[in-house]
């Protein structure tokens, strides 16, 4: 096994990773920026190293003062989390030409399933089902007049590597075409440098439904079940929730060994997500993240299978000890994203916390990074932690929910606990009755 | 009265200053119609000290290679103090600290050298490059914080100058 | 005396500023017929204030039958008060009042009556039972806390006698 | 469902009844002595009533108290919780005759088991396997001398009535049943106001062995496993792990399914524990607790199983819904008792908890009704929370106890998490050779 694993990241999904490797026996190195040398998981690890200041990208991004961090420290591996330098190719590759493990999928497959027309292509060879749409970039507005009128409209309008919702507009009939491609496109070069874009038949109201795999590299790949993650804001998940229970079992297990078998047939290595669309139960393929995603610990749940713990040891050259048979389900999960934000306007809001204290009991597990004293930075994203519950059934589930926010106290800073407390008492989220659209129209209703 | 309080002002600036250099929690002045007393709360310190009870139970186990100013049980509390002084020069980035051009060299420099701002005073190696590391300003070489080969992490304090 | 007092605001204004740019707690200056003394609060409250907050997002749940002095939500403060006021009397049981002996009669006793020690001032019911409550010292009635059939806990204050 | 449970209880048994009915959607009244007004589970119930003193006898004792705050609250259930009233047949009859539910099994129930001697008697008849001793109550030495030589030295005077280690004697030979008997009989009758006493064979190096039951009171009873609590201090349990490890699966399911069967023979109700000294693959029967456990969320973990809610159903009246071949067990599971006590002495450290920070993340659950702020009242038992951890296996378990332990601050008092902090770095604890005496030859060495 790894000896010393250097953690590229902050936050909860750093200390997320810390107790992973603590726990394999693994030593620890945190990197941090100036101003989180107080971070929990900087005070938790075994060796901690400043890499820069508080900027991100003198920090966290700094590929080369990570590298040197390596150095200094010996670090035999590197996990990058999620965000930052997770899908980064090039880290990926450094990483490798210094013989430093990186914990998460080859350069190679990083880069094909970062460009998203790329990663189409890969998908459709796969046979995994995709959203019609052009089959690579479109460059003229003839063109993609065409594309689209054989898709049918409504159609949007997408950058080739783009992500998070920008550099993408809708196109609702032909005459919004012409704008919607070159809007698009522009937003697409101002934010990535690269102006590439696509399309594909806009669905109307899908759910978000994503399945988490892991493969060893060798061949061996597994599905985790389905997650069900629609409750968005700004394309940003709050809400999400294992099994997507408006799935039978079979239409589950099915999309699952298509994404299993996707994942053997490219023998890619580590923890992955194949994001759909879903509408009229039909899956249309979005993306496949090439690293842990936030909401993970929702399949840990419902399966028992530590996702952190296997991303290290396939990492390490481990064949995958876990076959599809070995994988089962049991109940519901649903967590639930604690930002540092304004829970009506999301407007970020660091400080310091005055009070903390996190749901407990049954059923409940709270993945933070914050303590009482500890002051957000007003650098990095808003997430502060995230709270999982699990119960036999979704409405057990949804009880303990409605319990656990109860409990959860975070003041001094303002954060989204309000809002889960009121999404708890919505007949439509009881139910289950929402798509991707819903959280958005529901926040303008109320404001 | 006016000119009375600027005269105060200036002498709870002193006393402040003599607060927070020498670590003191109060002072108090009495004499003949006149008296006045100063105190730093050391409250935040006890938000502060959650940090280090988190960290306690790691202690024993780890044998830390680098110093960390988080570490409250590694860092010597003069490199704090430092961090903060402008005479001392910081490093500007993570990697090995050398005091030689080459092994066995003579260093750069020693304590009680006048060195002249730009002048070269060590070498942080960092993914095999040799970064010269120049002065901050001028002055005298008052003292060498870091030692030859040591690993060093940014904004780490390498050489005080006055 | 106006005019010393808007001196005094100036002082203040130049102390607060002073106090918040040196980060200090208090300041206390003091002359012949004239002390100040200004002081700035921190984190202490943090962990006073913790259990309150807990309590806090169940408010809009409940709705408590039972007054607790717990529930920040529902105890007015000056019940609090009056558990610690000798001239109060506290419930020894927990049951419902009643201030009259029977439905319909009259009440035992009315604001202004004087009563004597020993005396039944009302009645609590627990398990079927009817416990006679005597007055825990002689004086007048000053006022009646609780209402016919209320539900009382042990300790919460039944009738004030002056 | 019951309307309003009333929670005769504090702590954190308290407040892990509160969840349960919380997310059974069953209002909740606390009732609390006059320093507990502060208490966690009361500032979260719906309704709360001081029903007295600080003293347990004139509050959590207090019978007629507990009635009235019953019929001002208009409470339609009562749970005991463990400890105070919860095997106290007198109370169960009372709330029985005041058409208030008991959430504990028949008034009937609780006095055969709480009587010693009725116990073990039952107990044989059920099939239960029993330490060999007296068939009853031994009045003079020279029965005792021949029931002693029947059964070998070394031999155990124990006081009919008797718990927590008090009115009992040991008897190495045939010299010492003389001052044995009398001691043993003199204690009890001072401790439990009876000097009945009986007599059993002295095991050498027992484990102390329990079995988790659940039945609806007509006829359907199961077992939710096997606990080890081994690890004790003056018979106090200080870590429990579920399942006990040292028995083969066939020797945990053949002793559950005896436990399982008493249950449905005996027609009994709710939440009951088996607990058995085993030594040579044998078992011996000690006693019957008639009551939710302490350590019940080890079996919680490794079953999926809420043991409270089906409590709360069956005392409702619901026939049992879990079948015994629902019932699977995944994984390990360890919890440790953290008591605001002197690691090394165990003297009681009651006051103010200046900082809490509860261990997070995967694997872990932490019940503990105590937060940052608090004060620790000097008048009832020292437990403040419990952490559970659980893993695939044994050795996960422990790896990840490890690392719960160093992330969990408990400060302003002293704490019991020191002295897991030790023992989980020792290899008898690592390799799970321990018996009931292990603890406390452990503590006398390192004095």
């Amino acid at each position: 096994m790894f000896s010393k694993v250097l953690i590229a990241n902050r936050g909860e999904i750093a200390l997320r990773i810390l107790r992973a490797c603590k726990e394999l026996g693994i030593q620890t190195v945190a990197v941090h920026s100036v101003v989180d040398a107080d971070a929990m998981h900087v005070k938790l690890a075994d060796e901690s190293v400043c890499i820069g200041p508080n900027p991100a990208s003198e920090s966290y991004l700094n590929i080369p003062s990570i590298l040197a961090a390596c150095e200094i420290t010996g670090a035999d591996a590197v996990h990058p989390g999620y965000g930052f330098l997770s899908e980064n190719a090039r880290f990926a590759q450094i990483l490798e030409e210094h013989k430093i493990a990186f914990i998460g999928p080859s350069s190679d497959h990083i880069s094909i399933m970062g460009d998203k027309i790329e990663a189409k292509k890969t998908a459709l060879k796969l046979g995994i089902p995709c959203v019609p749409g052009s089959t690579g970039e479109v460059k003229t507005e003839s063109e993609a007049k065409k594309v689209a009128k054989e898709i049918g409209y409504p159609v949007l309008v997408k950058a080739a590597s783009g992500g998070g919702g920008r550099g993408m507009k809708l196109a609702k009939d032909e005459s919004e075409m012409g704008m919607a491609l070159s809007t698009a496109r522009s937003e697409a070069k101002a934010a990535f440098g690269d102006d590439a874009v696509y399309l594909e038949k806009y669905l109307g109201k899908p759910r978000h439904i994503e399945i988490q795999v892991i493969g060893d590299g060798k061949g061996n790949g597994i599905h985790l079940g389905t997650r069900d993650c629609s409750l968005q804001r700004r394309h940003q998940k709050v809400w999400e929730e294992a099994v997507a229970f408006c799935l039978s079992d079979k239409q589950a297990s099915d999309i699952g060994e298509i994404c299993a078998k996707a994942v053997r047939d490219l023998k890619y290595s580590g923890a992955g997500t194949f994001e759909f669309l879903y509408e009229n139960d039909e899956f249309y393929f979005i993306e496949m993240n090439t690293r842990i995603q936030v909401e993970h610990p929702i399949s840990e749940r419902i399966t028992n299978i530590d996702i952190v713990y296997e991303q290290i040891r396939v990492a390490f050259g481990d064949t995958l000890a876990i076959k599809q048979s070995d994988v089962s389900f049991w109940g519901h999960a649903i967590e639930v994203r604690i930002n540092a934000e304004d829970p009506q306007t999301f407007m970020p809001s660091p400080g310091l916390i005055e009070h903390y204290h996190p749901a407990g009991g049954v059923g409940v597990r709270v993945d933070a990074a914050v303590y009482q004293g500890y002051r957000i930075p007003p650098y990095y994203d808003s997430l502060i932690g995230k709270l999982i519950v699990h119960g036999k059934n979704r409405p057990e589930c949804l009880m303990r929910l409605r319990r656990a926010l109860d409990e959860f106290v975070v003041s001094g800073v303002k954060t989204t606990l309000p809002l889960f407390q009121r999404l708890i008492e919505e007949p439509d989220i009881i139910s289950g009755n929402y798509d991707i659209h819903w959280l958005e129209k529901f926040l303008a209703k109320t404001e | 009265m006016t000119k009375g309080s600027k005269v105060d002002q200036d002498l709870i600036k002193v006393i402040a200053q003599l607060l927070n250099e020498q670590d003191l929690a109060e002072i108090e002045i009495e004499r003949e119609e006149f008296r006045i007393r100063v105190t730093r709360s050391f409250a935040n310190e006890v938000v502060q000290v959650a940090a280090p009870q988190i960290a306690a139970p790691v202690a024993s186990q780890a044998a830390p290679q680098v110093t960390s100013a988080s570490k409250i049980e590694v860092a010597p509390i003069a490199e704090d103090d430092l961090s903060a002084n402008p005479n001392a020069l910081l490093s500007p980035m993570v990697g090995t600290a050398y005091l030689a051009p080459e092994p066995g060299a003579t260093s750069f420099v020693k304590v009680g050298m006048s060195v002249n701002e730009g002048q070269t005073l060590l070498i942080i190696e960092a993914m095999k490059t040799m970064n010269q590391i120049p002065a901050h300003k001028s002055g005298t070489v008052k003292r060498i914080v870091v030692e030859d080969s040591q690993p060093v992490e940014f904004g780490e304090p390498l050489i005080v100058i006055e």
